[in-house]
């Protein structure tokens, strides 16, 4: 029974529940007293899910069942249902990004959430809960609980206070995620039943499965396939991305930092801990075609980028490019490519979600995102442009900047496999500067056109203040991200080891003679 | 006392942190001060350091500092890691010292700019960024720098944004430099991929243990290495950006686009060269390259009429000789000509940005003429600095250029041919921008005054260099070759004698044409005249840039636009609205079961009902 | 030639049927009721037919319960019969089809 | 003799239902299904269920089919027209119910005979005892039977609400403001959350 993970997993939760017993008309004299209820309980989560951070030790993590901070109660007894929660080094750094960017995006909707602000705090709240619980669960029941739990109040978000077409793609985005989500039920309860037909015991636990289960390589196949599409749909690997542009676009600036910030990475973390961890032979197989798979829409997403006339979707497809990186640094299925993997789901997490934030502060001065709508806003916002760029320079990975980090770490990892994957991944890395900057040169660039854009207001304090954060963990992690990968390494190379047996290690030098 | 060597990067970063947070609250004043003197003081951090380097034996001019593990995956371990050794003490006192003066020159060039404290800002990291390219000890680290300094020159070329122009052209830079780290970087995963490491030292040992000359793997990471080289220092195919890149403020283009950044690639292929030395295919490659974009650069600089165009092709052109250089193994030889290139084209981007600063910011030369007498600091300094651009001896450009043909002559005939019209060419053109700028009579009525000193200054002390830096390396002697351990060049009499009457021989070519008399203002170009459309193919250079717009930028918008709309909204999510389409319509089929009429509900039951039985009743 | 339970029964499947029919093909909102409660008296009575045939009291006490369930129906029934001719002014059960799809 | 009566009385049931059904008028169907109603309690008498005869007597010939005639009256309803806009109805009711009537012979149609071995006399005479059907009822069937209790008064104040008549104008008063809530939710929720936009702080 450890308390702090606990705590930092549903301080959030109580504090929805605190939020729900508040007034919904705040009083006179403070105003925003709802909101600066919210804003301290996640600050709160974040101060407390720091001690993981430092209190974490090195251990060799999931893959060789190494779990920390862990709480294991058995709880539905009948099915054997476990709560079972704990972290690895795979798992933290992603607990540390979704508290460390709940508050930024709560002060992002700070003044443009201005409609039924109460239950919009509550959603968010509980969508920070979900995530967590989805990052600490090991049992698999409680696992799905999270994962579902993560879609409600996303939905609510995108389809209440989202823009023109909200409803649209409030139901696409649950569609999508509700299709993979019922094939990766069916493949829980599969391995459920199987594991009972072999071992005559009931067990959602996830510790027990993976070290218990035989599977044949046929039904490995098609259970890492039903737990692939959910996740490939959550990351979202091309050709399932269309959810994406559509709901991120629609979605207010919170739940676009949220989305683009954390749920993608949902994806991410579950095909390393369930398609690596419980399906080794299947993720070997299928590896290659994966990895073609992320390889196109690492190019497509930066292709179809350059060609919005939306900020919002363009900032949307270059996320299908960047967590393509992602996947490719997942299947190529070594130590450097799944530390890279993982490392770039945090710096995604922190340069998108900037991205978003920044969008959505030119979206409150000028009610649009049409990039033809904009120019010359250096002039007018100089601080604004500074933040700005900083972080589309982290995200086209430029070094010294934490993006590029990750994928350096992910191009080699996918290049010691199979060196055309790194070369055409590579590509995707040009393109993302052709695609940035000239989204860059689209807002900031030129005369002022448009007497709008001249009368725009720089960011105020609070706006500062919440990219401040970002800004220096994007100098951190680009300068030293010992920070995350002395956590994230010792994992990644357990887990890698187990898909390929006997190379953990020592990769192959293909061209030395 | 060698781990200083932190301070020579940390002085201009400080710099940057101070201008930029505090740049517009501490004022022209100030910031005029910090920015010039962080990069100062880091240059006297330099030369300190590089005179204690002096001062041990041979074999010890090696030193490593490292500040901590940069990224630590597993076996793939990169330090954050600086290299002290001739090669590196070579580039930062280039940087720091050229850097400095063209820093003070700046004060006075961008005198009353409303972002003069932002100028400084990138200015002074670009000098960071520099500094930590040369200095790094291993690819990572070397590459980190090559970005940070393609990203500097971004923000510079484009440092007047509301030009549309300044704008395209930085974006320009950018992603064309990134076509070429697309191989640079390809480069170093095969490097680590091959040997295991990253680092230099580690990396070149293994090299020189385990490859034999020619390997494959020398020969393509080398290649991959090449794409990169070519992007940064704008060589055949990815020069383009170069020129264009002259819409930034000119004492950025002598800092950055003549005398320090564009040379990184050169740089680079020095500082592996026993990579490049193991693949000879490689270095063919590179000499043919090299001596192409010398040749065809300098004869797009024949016909141009921007001030600083010609400069930029002229850069090209230089940079074409150093890379070839490179490529016939004289890595010397190209360190030689890219200091002394640092020099002299540095002065003359200087002379030209004080030359537009003392027409009010005109750059056609058309409007120019007659200079001579109302800019005579000017003058003088940049007549000093296009001679030794034209190889006239004894100017530093004479021996740097001499040592290249020599190697060239003597081993690649074709590569020596290619070189010595290029020079000739070079002569030409300088001696044409000399004349149309300098003499004659002036062509519009803007009334040119002398720059003020603190920008004749640094003008004078480049003079003084580009006109004796020649002495370093006298061939023969070769202190300056010595230094970085490679042989002394040896002189070549005929080579010399023939490229010096080539070089005078296009001076007279220019006098021929414009200096005997005088273009007058509305009159066309005497050798648009004589040439014709050759001429015009020339100005338009060789209509490289309508192609590359037609062949690639085009297309690849026309791809984009069809991906995103064609494919993405109507392929791949018109499959997904497709298949909800399709529910939808089996849903409006299946409604019209629901009449209703509850009897039909009813005989729907009961029909379950009858069926129910059937099944009970034969299970 | 004693009356067995399987007379009673084959009575009750035909009341069953017979009540079927009625509600099937009868309009008159109030008439399919009644057939309704024809189908539950063939059950009451093959209900009343099994309890004889095994001694047992159950199937009484059975159909004591849906004779309870049939009259709380009735009651409901009828009132929803009411309101609806009070709104519609009909009896018919085929004019009161709002609720198709 | 017994098989005699009870064909006689099988007979008068059936002609009862098939009466019911075929009636034109909704008044002589009630009738009709009195007489099936009497008919069967008597089938009930037969099989030694005297309480349940009597209470199919007084509940359902009695109560519920005055009911039934009350409201008949009360809508006058006697009379709907027959002719059906479903066309296949009537022909497929009278298919499948064969069908059914086929099925449920065949599947319960088995011989069994009305006093088999385990059954005595005794039994029989339990079996027409009230006493024992009570005592079953508030023992081991007590709560069925509080639930029975607790639907008749539910059907009771449901039957009284539902009929309850409501002033026309009251009723369209409602239907407007049901309407709102569904379409303008959003505008009512605005309204409440103005005076927060209005004090918000000026960041």
């Amino acid at each position: 029974m450890n308390m702090t993970l606990l705590a930092v997993t549903f301080l959030p939760l109580v504090g929805a529940l605190v939020l729900l017993l508040m007034d919904n008309q705040p009083s006179r004299r403070n105003p925003a007293v709802l909101r600066w209820t919210a804003l301290g309980f996640s600050v709160f989560t974040f101060l407390l899910s720091l001690p993981l951070l430092l209190t974490f030790q090195t251990g060799a993590g999931f893959g060789s069942g190494d779990m920390s901070f862990v709480t294991d109660v058995l709880w539905i007894i009948p099915w054997g249902i476990h709560f079972h929660i704990g972290v690895d080094g795979i798992s933290l750094p992603l607990i540390l990004l979704t508290t460390f960017l709940t508050p930024l995006a709560l002060l992002s909707g700070w003044t443009s959430i201005e409609k039924r602000q109460k239950e919009f705090l509550i959603l968010m709240l509980l969508l920070e809960t979900g995530m967590l619980g989805v990052f600490v669960a090991l049992d698999l029941f409680l696992f799905y609980l999270f994962w579902e739990f993560t879609l409600i109040p996303m939905i609510l978000l995108i389809g209440i206070w989202g823009s023109d077409r909200r409803v649209y793609a409030a139901i696409k985005f649950f569609l999508y995620t509700a299709v993979g989500s019922l094939l990766m039920l069916i493949a829980i309860l599969a391995l459920v039943v199987i594991h009972a037909n072999q071992t005559g015991q009931y067990t959602f636990d996830l510790l027990a499965l993976k070290a218990g289960l035989k599977l044949d390589p046929a039904a490995q196949i098609w259970l890492f396939l039903a737990f692939f599409l959910a996740f490939a749909i959550k990351v979202p690997l091309w050709p399932l991305h269309t959810w994406l542009p559509d709901a991120h676009t629609e979605a207010p600036t919170p739940g676009s930092v949220i989305l683009a910030g954390v749920l993608l990475k949902l994806g991410g973390y579950g095909m390393l801990r369930y398609n690596l961890g419980l399906f080794p032979d299947a993720a070997r197989t299928l590896a290659p075609a994966i990895a073609i798979l992320a390889i196109i829409g690492i190019i497509y997403g930066a292709l179809v980028s350059f060609a919005q006339k939306d900020l919002k979707r363009l900032v949307a497809y270059s996320s299908v490019s960047h967590m393509g990186f992602v996947v490719l640094g997942i299947f190529s299925l070594n130590p450097l490519g799944i530390s890279g993997a993982v490392l770039q789901m945090v710096n995604h997490g922190l340069s998108t979600g900037a991205l978003f934030m920044l969008v959505g502060v030119i979206y409150e001065r000028r009610h649009t995102r049409l990039l033809s709508e904009f120019g010359g806003l250096g002039i007018s916002m100089p601080i604004y442009a500074a933040l700005m760029l900083i972080i589309t320079l982290s995200s086209l990975a430029v070094p010294g900047l934490n993006g590029f980090i990750g994928e350096f770490a992910i191009l080699q990892g996918a290049f010691a496999t199979n060196w055309i994957y790194a070369a055409f991944a590579t590509v995707g890395m040009i393109l993302a500067a052709v695609y940035l900057l000239w989204m860059y040169q689209q807002i900031f660039t030129g005369e002022i056109k448009n007497p709008a854009n001249a009368a725009v207001r720089d960011l105020n304090r609070r706006e500062i203040w919440s990219l401040v954060p970002i800004v220096i963990m994007v100098f951190v992690l680009g300068l030293y991200p010992a920070l995350f990968l002395n956590i994230i390494v010792p994992a990644a190379q357990s887990l890698a080891s187990q898909v390929i047996q006997h190379a953990a290690l020592t990769l192959q030098f293909p061209f030395l003679p | 006392m060698f781990d200083l060597v932190v301070l020579v990067i940390l002085l201009p970063l400080l710099g940057v942190i101070v201008n930029a947070f505090f740049g517009r609250r501490l004022g022209e004043r100030w910031v005029s001060y910090i920015g010039p003197g962080a990069v100062g003081l880091s240059f006297l951090v330099a030369l300190i350091l590089v005179l204690s380097l002096a001062g041990l034996p041979v074999d010890q001019r090696h030193h490593e500092t490292i500040l901590w593990t940069w990224i630590p995956i597993g076996n793939f371990q990169v330090d954050l890691g600086f290299l002290l050794d001739p090669l590196s003490a070579v580039m930062i006192l280039i940087i720091t010292g050229v850097g400095f003066l063209i820093h003070i020159y700046s004060v006075g060039y961008m005198h009353g700019d409303p972002r003069f404290a932002r100028y400084f800002t990138y200015l002074n990291l670009f000098v960071a960024s520099m500094l930590t390219l040369v200095l790094g000890n291993n690819f990572l680290v070397l590459f980190m720098g090559w970005e940070l300094v393609g990203l500097c020159s971004y923000l510079l070329i484009g440092f007047w944004f509301e030009r549309v122009s300044a704008s395209d052209a930085a974006v320009k830079a950018f992603v064309v430099n990134r076509i070429g780290d697309f191989g640079f970087i390809l480069g170093v995963m095969l490097i680590w991929t091959t040997f295991g490491t990253l680092h230099f030292t580690e990396v070149f040992e293994a090299a020189e243990k385990s490859l034999q000359s020619g390997a494959p793997v020398a020969i393509a990471i080398t290649l991959l290495l090449l794409i990169g080289a070519t992007g940064k220092s704008a060589q055949i195919p990815l020069y383009v950006w170069l020129p264009d890149a002259m819409a930034g403020p000119t004492p950025v283009s002598a800092l950055i686009h003549a005398a320090t950044m564009v040379t990184a690639g050169v740089y680079m292929m020095a500082r592996s060269h026993v990579l490049f030395e193991l693949a000879p295919f490689t270095g063919q490659v590179v000499a043919w390259i090299g001596a192409a974009t010398a040749l065809l650069a300098a004869s797009i600089g024949v016909a141009q009429y921007d001030i600083k165009k010609v400069l930029a092709y002229s850069t090209v052109s230089q940079l074409g000789f150093m890379v070839a250089a490179a490529g016939m193994g004289a890595f010397g030889a190209a360190m030689f000509h890219l200091t002394t290139h640092a020099f002299f084209k540095g002065l003359l981007f200087l002379g030209a940005g004080s030359v537009i600063h003392g027409v009010h910011d005109e750059q056609d030369m058309r409007k120019m003429g007659g200079l001579r007498s109302s800019m005579p600091t000017t003058f003088w300094t940049f007549v000093v600095a296009a001679l030794a651009l034209a190889g006239i001896p004894p100017l530093s450009g004479f021996f740097s250029k001499d040592e290249i043909l020599a190697t060239a002559s003597s081993q690649n005939i074709g590569i020596y041919l290619l070189l010595t019209i290029a020079a000739f060419l070079t002569a030409f053109y300088i001696g044409r921008q000399v004349l149309m700028v300098f003499f004659g009579q002036a062509r519009s009525d803007v009334h040119a005054h002398e720059s003020p000193r603190v920008m004749t200054i640094p003008l004078i002390v480049l003079a003084v260099f580009a006109a004796i830096a020649g002495f370093f390396n006298l061939p023969g002697v070769g202190s300056f070759s010595g230094w970085l351990g490679e042989q002394a060049g040896e002189l070549n009499l005929a080579v010399a004698a023939i490229s010096t009457l080539l070089a005078l021989a296009g001076l007279g070519l220019a006098w021929l044409l414009y200096g005997r008399s005088p273009v007058q203002q509305d009159q066309r170009d005497p050798l648009a005249v004589r040439l014709g459309p050759v001429f015009t193919l020339l100005e338009r250079k060789w209509y490289v840039d309508e192609i590359v717009d037609l062949t690639i930028a085009r297309p690849f918008k026309a791809l984009c636009s069809f991906l995103a709309g064609e494919m993405d909204l109507g392929i791949v999510d018109g499959f997904v609205n497709g298949v909800a389409w399709l529910v939808s319509l089996f849903s409006r089929w299946l409604r019209t079961i629901q009449t209703g009429f509850v009897r039909s509900y009813a005989l729907a039951m009961l029909l379950g009902a009858v069926l129910l039985i059937v099944y009970v009743a034969t299970r | 030639m004693a009356v067995s339970v399987t007379n009673y029964t084959v009575l009750s499947a035909m009341l069953f049927t017979i009540g079927i029919i009625g509600v099937l093909t009868r309009r008159n909102a109030i008439i399919v009721f009644m057939s309704i409660e024809l189908m539950l008296n063939a059950g009451n009575l093959a209900f009343i037919a099994f309890s004889r045939a095994f001694g047992s009291v159950d199937g009484q006490i059975f159909v004591f319960f849906v004779l309870t369930v049939a009259a709380a129906e009735v009651a409901i029934g009828l009132a929803l019969i009411v309101t609806i001719f009070r709104s519609k002014n009909t009896a018919d059960i085929d004019d009161i089809s709002t609720m198709r799809g | 003799m017994e098989s005699i009566f009870f064909y006689a009385t099988a007979a008068i049931a059936l002609i009862g239902a098939i009466g019911m059904v075929l009636s034109r008028n909704a008044i002589h169907s009630a009738l009709f299904l009195v007489l099936n109603f009497a008919a069967t309690s008597v089938l009930y008498l037969m099989l030694n269920a005297p309480l349940l005869a009597v209470l199919q007597v007084t509940v359902y010939a009695g109560a519920i089919m005055v009911l039934f005639l009350f409201v008949i009256m009360l809508l006058n309803a006697e009379n709907v027209s027959v002719d059906s806009h479903l066309r296949w109805q009537p022909i497929a009711a009278l298919i499948l119910g064969g069908l059914l009537l086929v099925e449920t012979v065949v599947t319960v149609g088995r011989p069994l005979p009305l006093n088999p071995a385990g059954v005595t006399p005794e039994t029989l005479n339990q079996l027409a005892d009230p006493r024992v059907l009570a005592q079953f009822l508030f023992t081991d069937y007590l709560l069925p039977f509080e639930v029975t209790s607790l639907l008749l008064l539910v059907a009771m104040v449901g039957a009284v609400v539902l009929t309850k008549a409501r002033p026309a104008q009251k009723r369209d008063q409602r239907r407007v403001r049901f309407a709102d809530q569904v379409e303008g939710s959003e505008g009512a929720s605005a309204v409440m959350s103005e005076p927060q936009g209005e004090n918000r702080p000026v960041a």
